[in-house]
């Protein structure tokens, strides 16, 4: 296996399957001729031609409803949101239609698109460059949802997620492309709906997902170090469809639990994991599960604040020794 | 296409009925008196071509050649609709007659229309889209960016906006500030055409225009049709907003008796045979009513069903 | 006190606070000459005139947009979205926009908005005109959520909602509008984030809001005459600010709790209650807290099935037997 | 106007160096070559009429009278910038300016101008608003319900659009389909006016006449400016979308130079009395920078203020 950075992870499994599907069909803005502010796409347009790599006008709504009514006559679009803020300009397109379009039409159509956009603080980017909509995608039904937190996971899940029939919301962060990692060469395929135990440990379950799985793994590390507290971390991988077993089978080790993300607390990724694991393994809890998330405030530009408004590693592992003592 | 404007208008009077007698849920919202628009522009076009429409599209779904048992067996909601029951009246939707979807978003229906036009394009297969919305839509932020894409891309795209006068209770005056909707062509660069929506022949020439332009490969035409609905936006609406004598004008200009009026006239038709077709359209929709009344709900398992796949 | 419809009673604080308030003005589709669809605002544009409500084009993103430029200018503009469902296409004036501005700007600007709208399903009207978004608006932080399930509340939480500093998303229920109740004359303030017990009971806790409440109750009585088991039923009356005080005193005497709404499950009310209570009264629970709340299904057209998917009082008595036995 | 077309160009290249320093975090949109637009059109109307602008709108608040002490620290992320360091770069708000925002959002701004005007309108105080957009932003659904509105409403509104060429790395003919994008206007039926985005004087008599047109009750104008930006997107852009050719034809043109020029020939001004203002501006900016330098990050406790009131 070679190191890859999380984009170039990303780039290869696109160009893996739109060698092989070529019905697949990338729209966005400036992700042809540019390649992406993101670099993503890099290069595709000179591989597979301005056909099926469009570059778009700033017209996000008008790019993913076109999107949907591709995707009903026999295309696969993948439309990319530049910053998944941008969600908010074409949500009637998402969550109105997209989401609903094959349920209403009591199966007669076929929805195979994808979104892909990236989300996320942490580059003091202000307010509206920095959310994180996962939430949203769970709470709304119609899509799966796909957070990879590894190069390794970001090549394997997009290639899944690129063969799914289902609309797919594929999440990356921004302050992931450049990690780099093991990525498995061609044929690598990661299930969608599969949690992974990215760390065994036996004191305490930390659940998580994206950007934040690293910071729980960082946590993880002070834990065992500073606190001689063993913490298993799984990686959700998916909010939609969500794998509970995964988690249960670990908080009937460590029969703790603690949820962290970087999305907003209310209604959140943590109250569902946290709602779900009580109707199923109430018993098994011997102490109140803990949420770590972010701060229901806008996230401020200010690194001192925005900081604050979104946890960092200490913040998870004050919430550890807290579930430790506590129960 | 008079017969099947007579189709349309008796399956939209029989819903009325059935709304009535309380056999319908949800809104209702009839396209009696926009008959000519729809024949007009669905027989212009291909089987195979695309097409979206609205929750007032009952008339252009019949008009492409949507089963009316179907159909009605979905305003009831059973298991035998053309979704199953799941959608109702503002979702109909059926891919082997092209037809992707009414759509209870205003212009919700218009870039999925453009989508569906780009893969035409891409697949080359000279298939046009056809895009039925109203007066009201080109005001939608979703519009303006489809036709924004439909004329940069050239995609073989007929946007036919069906002024009826009226959005909801809202006059026109009070939604755009237009002399007429044509204009917003203007904006994107795109070729437009003015017709008269209540007369079938000019639309079904225009719209045959149109398709021809866009397979010839020179891009998308935007269609002003002037017509009008005799009833109320949906059932329920007192039509404060107009006078019984502007109601009562355009009953005048009736599509339907304009154009029995010009077969006797110009065809050679007699009043005999055009009372033999309303006989057989009344046989069809009292035989579509009857299929839909006879037909079993949904089964509870379905509610899981043509979600995941 | 005389009986008004919960529309007559919406109505009659607008009529009274645009009294009071020179600066409200009333924006959206079909909500002056013809009344409104749903008649709340039947007759206020004789009495305020058509400066004061304003017939809109169909534009949500332009007027809710405006109205975020009013709301700094020194008006209180009050945004009607004739359904729930159209938020999202007006979704970045109000969550990018309208929720994040006097944040951004360090406190600069003021944001004396409203919008108004109703939501639901139970009348077949199909996806894309009944659903309830009240989640959303609790993820995303920004606006106050308020959401009345009787006339009496619907007047008083108006009212109170037209003097709040803050954006504020009130949201009716289409199947609420012809219920009747007594509604005090005049001025009735009811604050925002409080919440009120509508039935006594010891047995257990059952928390709701908007219609759902109603089904709420009538479980209630049915659970106390054909079972016996006495209910405490909780209106939660906003999801923004939560009040979770009354809840926790009301679980302190029965200890079990049962959420019902008809919002989706996921990441729903009902998770972001259960994940408070768990915080600060895991102890008080003898019995896994119980979610009866809305499939994370597309909402059906046909009644067989839109009726599984939007819980109905049954679903209600159900959970609550099993929440009985249960723990 | 001379002075305050320096004053930004320096505003700018401070905050590039200040970038590279790591002293600034998110990212930097620079408008550099673009003084003339934000200068004319800012100085054409009066410091209690409204304005929105976007991420790129350093020049119009600074040329809108924004103190550049507290907007410098705010690109710092200091205690003492415009929004307590909350905001950064792209969400200077002053209203004691007139200044309703930069926006992050492609044409977020647009609708909300015509809101301050729509006010304005109410309150009968002869304010007008003005809102500076980009070319790409015209593309957008929200830009098209605003015009829509405010060209229906008559709202006092100056809608200027800075044609820079690019919408990022996008070209202008890859993102409309317009021969100018003045025509766009066409599709509202609104009046519409083109001028040399970096004729700093053209770009002041064509403002003043639409603030003129707006205050009289006449309703709103779109303006398309022809500038340029010199330096890429954001710090980071590697510029492959245009030739070092492109960009040097438009230092050519840089709107500084320009007036500079104007100055010596026609207004009697010599070199000398041009360095005096260049050494002010730089004084004013080096301060500015010290002011921010020193001043402190926000409290922790800042992190929950300014949200519920
Ligand atoms: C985005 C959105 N806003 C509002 C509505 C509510 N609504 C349904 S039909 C309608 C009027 C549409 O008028 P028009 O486009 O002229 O079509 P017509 O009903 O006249 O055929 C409105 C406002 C909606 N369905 N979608
Ligand atoms: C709705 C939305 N889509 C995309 C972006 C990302 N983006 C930021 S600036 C920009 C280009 C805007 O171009 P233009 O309107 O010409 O303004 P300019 O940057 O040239 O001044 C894009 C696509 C955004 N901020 N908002
Ligand atoms: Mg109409
Ligand atoms: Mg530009």
């Amino acid at each position: 296996m070679r190191e890859l950075t999380y984009t170039q992870a990303l780039r290869e499994a696109l160009t893996e399957e739109m060698e092989r599907d070529p019905n697949i069909i990338l729209l966005g803005e400036d992700i042809g001729n540019y390649g992406g502010v993101f670099r993503v796409t890099e290069g595709l347009i000179h591989k597979f031609g301005d056909k099926r790599v469009k570059d778009t006008p700033i017209s996000e709504a008008g790019f993913v409803g076109l999107s949907v009514g591709m995707a009903m006559t026999g295309k696969r679009p993948v439309a990319e949101l530049m910053f998944m803020d941008f969600a908010l300009v074409c949500a009637d397109q998402i969550w109105n239609q997209a989401a609903k379009l094959r349920s209403m039409s009591g199966g007669r159509v076929q929805m195979p698109l994808m979104i892909r956009s990236q989300q996320g603080g942490g580059r003091g980017n202000g307010a509206q460059h920095s959310q994180s909509f996962e939430t949203l995608f769970t709470h709304l039904p119609g899509f799966k949802v796909v957070l990879p937190a590894t190069p390794a996971d970001a090549k394997g899940l997009l290639k899944s997620a690129l063969r799914d029939p289902n609309p797919v919301m594929f999440i990356e962060h921004k302050l992931l492309y450049n990690t780099k990692g093991d990525v498995p060469e061609g044929e690598h395929l990661v299930p969608l709906g599969k949690a992974d135990v990215k760390r065994a440990g036996s004191d305490l379950t930390i659940v998580s997902y994206s950007r934040q799985l690293l910071f729980a793994l960082e946590a993880a590390e002070t834990l065992q170090k500073d606190h001689g507290i063993s913490a298993e971390v799984v990686d959700l991988r998916c909010t939609v469809p969500m794998d509970i077993d995964t988690v249960i089978a670990s908080l009937k080790k460590t029969h703790r639990l603690l949820i962290t993300h970087e999305s907003h607390a209310a209604c959140g990724i943590g109250a569902e994991v946290a709602m779900r694991v009580m109707e199923r393994a109430f018993d098994e809890l011997d102490a109140p599960i803990m949420r770590v998330a972010g701060m229901d405030l806008p996230i401020h530009s200010a690194k001192s604040l925005e900081e604050q408004v979104l946890p960092q590693p200490p913040a998870i592992v004050a919430g550890a020794l807290k579930l430790m003592k506590g129960g | 296409m008079y017969e099947r404007m007579n189709l349309i208008r008796a399956f939209e009077e029989a819903c009325v009925q059935l709304y009535m007698e309380k056999e319908i849920r949800g809104s209702l919202h009839p396209c009696v008196g926009q008959e000519a628009t729809a024949v007009g522009a669905c027989f212009a076009i291909n089987p195979d071509d695309y097409m979206t429409c609205t929750y007032r599209g009952h008339g252009a779904c019949i008009a492409k050649g949507i089963d009316v048992n179907a159909a009605m067996a979905e305003m009831l909601n059973r298991k035998t609709g053309i979704s199953k029951g799941k959608g109702g009246s503002m979702h109909w939707t059926d891919p082997s007659i092209g037809l992707l979807g009414e759509n209870a978003i205003v212009a919700g229906g218009v870039p999925i229309a453009a989508g569906a036009a780009f893969s035409a394009q891409l697949d080359g297969d000279g298939r046009v889209a056809l895009t039925f919305f109203g007066d009201g839509a080109i005001n939608q932020g979703a519009f303006h960016e489809a036709l924004n894409l439909a004329q940069l891309w050239n995609l073989p795209l007929i946007l036919l906006c069906e002024n009826n006068l009226y959005a909801e209770m809202t006059p026109l005056a009070m939604s755009n500030p237009l002399k007429q909707i044509a204009d917003r062509a203007k904006g994107y660069n795109m070729r437009s055409m003015v017709v008269d929506g209540n007369d079938v022949c000019a639309v079904y020439d225009t719209v045959k225009k149109a398709a021809k332009f866009a397979r010839d490969g020179k891009g998308p035409t935007f269609i002003e049709a002037h017509t009008y609905r005799l009833l109320g936006h949906m059932i329920g609406d007192s039509e404060t907003y107009r006078t019984k004598e502007e109601v009562a004008q355009w009953r005048q200009r009736d599509p339907i008796k304009r154009l029995a009026e010009h077969l006797i006239a110009n065809e050679k038709l007699s009043q005999a045979d055009l009372d033999a077709i309303h006989a057989r359209v009344e046989a069809k929709i009292a035989g579509a009513v009857k299929f839909a009344k006879e037909s079993p709900y949904p089964d509870p398992e379905e509610v899981h069903t043509d979600f995941w796949l």
